[in-house]
């Protein structure tokens, strides 16, 4: 039994924390929020060469076939970097394709494992189509409710803008008899699917943020000594950290709920969600009440992972809705 | 007990809330922190200043009422239940006037209060340094002894307003020897003096509603030192108690944000049944809280006119606003689902905008580990 | 306007507060737990010439015909002193003879007023009638519903023990054709005036357990220092002296609204159960965890007031039970 | 990641699952807390013991199964779904035995561990004393040299058990000029030894559940001291680390509370409605979060058997189930509405029972203060 990536997951996840260190640093972040497009120049490409992108494809496709438990390690990075690209949308997006299998999945998934293209995916409890503006294929409803793919531009897409600059969340809407239907995808097992990643992201995203307080703790003085001397600013970090300790394991065994499409996989998603999202939350209070003043600036990078941590909490359904959706499980 | 408004207050709740119907503006203003907001708020402040409205608690010579406690919590009630715009004066009216009132001369107090009411001067201030935020009795920005005055030097950080207003107040060494609360003092200066660069800093919503404040060799005038020099932190104190008690965070604020909160809610329950459902717990909490801090707020000025101190109260009182403030804003931003990050959403963007606000309340005037600690030392007695 | 109670009801409270000092100290709340009886002799007789029990009872029967604000501050001492007496219960009963009138209060009110008769009532969402067992007269609905008075041993009394060994709880079974009816009192408003005295108590609980909490960390000692210097005992102290602190007004708002039967009355009555509860728990378990080990005893007396905080928290409708009342009001 | 349960551990789960399903008893035991209780309890131990049930973790010649880490949580599991007593045995066969196993000598092993197992001879533990609490390195009571052996005088508190235990083992300052953790030496002895003197402290629940204990020149040979003289300290910590992490609060434990808190929850659901309602939310985050210690304790487990040191991961579990028990049983309390606290009520009392020894969690075995310290230093390095 092991309830963690691989040796292999975990190398390869290494791998792309150095890659995305390399490129996609704080300092490349804030470019990117700066950026009319707001993504990182270069990097999905970059992934795409690491294999990144086709690790979940099938390999007839041009993938590894891998699941999602491989990839697990790979999104907790992802989100450690608050990384703006749209990798669980194309990853969940490919996983439809895949499934349907035919022309429009050869068309389009040995692109997708290229890093020729992005795909945005409108499932879910929510209306907005995060990555639709980026995104080459779009897997959305029609107005009859039946899932469909077409070519973005076919679409009519509206963004809104958020206050997380690193992500592009849009209404989309589809023309009647638009686009390829889907027959026999697991649409809820896709949500799932996409519910464990953004959950490993926000586990990422809370590390990261832990790290920065501790970091400023350790540094910052007042009263003669360093901060993290003091009880307040040690308990609460303490606190956030067991926080986001007691989900991560949660998340990983989603991810294998749903690898392996365990009678409790939709149970199993969102208790990884809801605690994803209830510990990044607090580690983002938590980190910001530590740095106080200078986190509460734009120039310090904290602000990028608070917000991308609102973000991933807002989207593919909150905390509350999760957790109902587990009670409605456990409790009837 | 007697909790029946008496027949005056009424009364001049009504007149309050009679004039701010007509004329507080049906859109609101442009944000604050950019030029424009800034130049059309500090034209709302005159037009209030103008009716009596700007400053209620300010005896009538200067342009006030002469309101009391009670009124002033009646007016803010008023105020922010009409939606009316922050005030952009808020520094000033409410933090630097209570000490120009108590240690002013009347040349300061002749040449201060009026522009400051009428918003032609718009304070910031200057307390915090890069290396003394919770621990303020560090500062170590400096006033050196000249002919006529005082040369300013060093930084200051986190000063609020500072980007676009006029003058600041703030405490510099004034004796190079002192350490901690010793030998510092109480200095006006005007934001456009020679030496003075403001570099604004974008907070979190990306806006500049602080900034750094160098000092290179400033020259103030000795009539620019309020109370006596090395006085500093006695002088101060009195401001930032109001600072952290009644006179910042009134609840009328909160009791606004509360009421629209349950609107968000109404509205919710008809889009979204599930999610209003899962939230009804923590909007009546936050409704409720915003409850007890009216009538905590009311108990402690009923208490102050009665005579009695209220000291170390406000530290009790920032913990709980503060702790409910952030609560309320992430209620809201659980009922907004997944449109809780859009800032251009107009339903959205309010709170979300309140939100990022509200995680300022248990840093700033004072962390909360700051206030926990005065209240277990000097409310309960624990050793230092 | 006042939002306190007046000097002259603060002054009798004070008044009251060195009697159960006298009388009702934690050796003899210790040696009412032992007893089978379980209430401290004498007391209820020198409350009665204390003018307590006739305090809100009307002029005509002998009483002071004061008001539940007027009785506030003596509500608050009794629950400082965790008193063992049916004080609410009485109480309640009494404002409902007087309500009723005619040959039932003028027998049994005077009788309140000297302290030779106790009343239980049964009010509100709670099958349990607190102090049944002890009461001279009960004021209870028979099986068809309707409200009526009958002495204690013509009613069949079952008690339940209770680990909080002051108070008697019991179910209650009323004969078919039992008792007096009462016609035109206004059940909502008595129950209410109990809800809003047990708030009080619960006021008064928390702060004699925090005092207590506060006397142990500035004795205590541990590596070298007393734990009251430590910020993690500082902090949790401060947070519990800060919930207590926002119930009392709402409490005392409480008890005016009930006094003048306002519009929100019942709305204002939940809301000082649900804050004087929630912050009387914290009060207990931060009590508890300040005293550690020693706390944890039956020997020290803290835990006499952390059962007596159980019971009143159970009693008068749970927390969720007002907080849902509050929503129902306010939220529709 | 593979989760699938390995054939031999399922088969391992199914002989407990069937032996428990016939072993454990229909109806509770009488309380752990009374003489007869405790006798009870003992004859259930021997009879777990007899069937090789009653220390699956140790070495076949010492009654065991030699199960590994997962069965033994697999064990839990099935023991407290079965409804199984608690283990009087406790202190000895979780948190003595492995020291023994560790440091003791072969004739130690011979003589303890049997009886140990067999609740012949039931453990107390002897850490805490009225002055060294949290504060543990500062103990006091001391063993003197005498010819073949020490004599102990002091005091030790807080003894779990130690009202009709048969043995304790402890800590003892060995070095009369040593200070802190150096200069202690690991001693058992048996309670019933002249100059032990048994003082029952009643706990919260009003029963004798641990005790004070006082020595007054008792006389201890040699070959009652576990590990090296002097040692005590490092030896005492392979205990206490027991103590804290895997061995003390198996999840199955919770898992089974979080199982009967849903039964309560349906049940108030026919009952009361309203209540049932409003305790959905904390319900179900009672059960996420005994599942997710569950999960946290395999995913420990899974790493300690991949040859990972767990150190002060203990002090995240203690922080984590101490708070999930006393936010379950108080859940349950609210369910139970007015009959919280009707302690012979056969519904009621056992979660008031249970929600009693909850609030002994944060508390025992290192304060959740001292927790948060050794999180914060030794996980996240914060200076201490």
């Amino acid at each position: 039994m092991r309830l963690a990536p691989d040796q292999d997951a975990l190398d390869f996840a290494g791998s792309v924390r150095e890659l995305l260190a390399d490129l996609a640093d704080a300092a490349a972040l804030r470019v990117a929020w700066d950026d009319a497009d707001g993504r990182i120049p270069g990097v999905w490409k970059r992934l795409a060469e690491a294999g990144v992108l086709g690790l979940s494809v099938p390999e007839e496709y041009g993938g590894s076939g891998a699941d999602l438990t491989t990839l697990l390690a790979v999104l907790v990075e992802v989100g450690r970097s608050a990384l703006p690209e749209p990798l669980v949308e194309t990853i969940v997006g490919a996983m439809l394709l895949a499934e349907a299998g035919g022309v429009i999945a050869e068309d389009w998934l040995p692109r997708v494992v290229a890093g020729e293209a992005v795909i945005a995916v409108g499932l879910g409890p929510g209306a907005l189509v995060s990555a639709a503006p980026w995104a080459d294929l779009l897997v959305v409803a029609d107005h009859a409710g039946v899932l469909c793919a077409m070519p973005r531009d076919e679409a009519t897409v509206t963004t809104s803008e958020s206050v997380d600059r690193g992500v592009r969340l849009a209404a989309v809407d589809v023309p009647s008899r638009g686009g390829s239907a889907f027959d026999g995808v697991h649409l809820d097992r896709a949500f799932d699917a996409g519910v464990v990643a953004v959950a490993a992201q926000l586990t990422g995203l809370a590390e990261a943020m832990l790290d920065m307080a501790v970091r400023h703790a350790k540094q910052r003085e007042q009263f003669g000594v360093v901060i993290g001397s003091f009880q307040a600013i040690k308990h609460q970090l303490a606190d956030a950290y067991v926080a986001n300790a007691f989900a991560a394991p949660v998340v990983a065994r989603a991810s294998w709920s749903v690898a392996r499409d365990a009678p409790t996989r939709s149970r199993d998603a969102s208790h990884a969600k809801h605690a994803a999202t209830v510990a990044a939350r607090r580690a983002a209070r938590t980190a910001l009440q530590v740095h106080a003043g200078i986190g509460y600036t734009f120039e310090h990078d904290l602000h990028m992972w608070m917000k991308r941590t609102w973000t991933l909490s807002s989207l593919w359904g909150t905390a509350a809705w999760h957790k109902e959706r587990v009670a409605k499980e456990v409790l009837g | 007990m007697d909790l029946t408004e008496p027949a005056e207050l009424a009364a001049f709740r009504g007149e309050a809330r009679e004039w701010l119907r007509s004329h507080v503006p049906h859109s609101p203003l442009p944000s604050l922190d950019t030029a424009a907001g800034f130049a059309a708020h500090r034209e709302w402040e005159r037009r209030m200043y103008e009716a009596r409205w700007g400053v209620v608690t300010w005896p009538e010579p200067y342009g006030g009422r002469g309101a009391g406690l009670l009124e002033w919590l009646v007016f803010e009630e008023e105020y922010w239940a009409a939606g009316a715009p922050v005030r952009v004066s808020q520094n000033g009216i409410f933090l630097l006037a209570p000490t120009i009132f108590e240690y002013g001369t009347q040349a300061q107090k002749d040449r201060f209060l009026t522009p400051m009411a009428r918003a032609d001067e718009v304070w910031a201030q200057g307390w915090s340094e890069p290396g003394a935020g919770s621990d303020l009795a560090s500062l170590r920005s400096k006033a050196e002894r000249v002919d006529g005055g005082w040369r300013l030097s060093g930084q200051k950080t986190w000063s609020t307003r500072a980007a676009y207003a006029d003058w600041m107040f703030g405490l510099f060494r004034s004796d190079p020897a002192s350490e901690r609360h010793r030998g510092l003092t109480y200095i006006l200066l005007p934001l456009a003096a020679d030496g003075v660069t403001v570099r604004p800093i974008r907070q979190l919503d990306g806006e500049p509603g602080f900034a750094e404040v160098f000092f290179d060799e400033v020259f103030v005038p000795d009539e620019h030192v309020l109370g006596g020099v090395g006085e500093g932190w006695k002088v101060a104190m009195s401001t930032t108690t109001s600072e952290r008690g009644l006179t910042l965070r009134s609840p009328g604020r909160f009791m606004a944000a509360a009421d629209r909160l349950l609107d968000l809610h109404a509205a919710t329950q008809a889009s979204d049944p599930d999610a209003a459902a899962a939230a009804r717990g923590d909007v009546v909490q936050a409704w409720m809280d915003a409850d007890a801090y009216r009538l905590y707020v009311l108990g402690t000025a009923l208490k102050a006119l009665g005579g009695e101190s209220i000291g170390a109260e406000s530290s009790a009182n920032k913990l709980f606003w503060s702790q409910l403030d952030v609560a309320l804003h992430e209620t809201a931003l659980a009922l907004l689902g997944e449109r809780a990050t859009l800032d251009a959403d107009p339903v959205a963007a309010p709170w979300l905008d309140g939100y990022e606000f509200s995680l300022a309340g248990p840093i700033y005037a004072g962390t909360n580990e700051v206030q926990r600690n005065v209240v277990a030392e000097r409310v309960l007695g624990l050793p230092r």
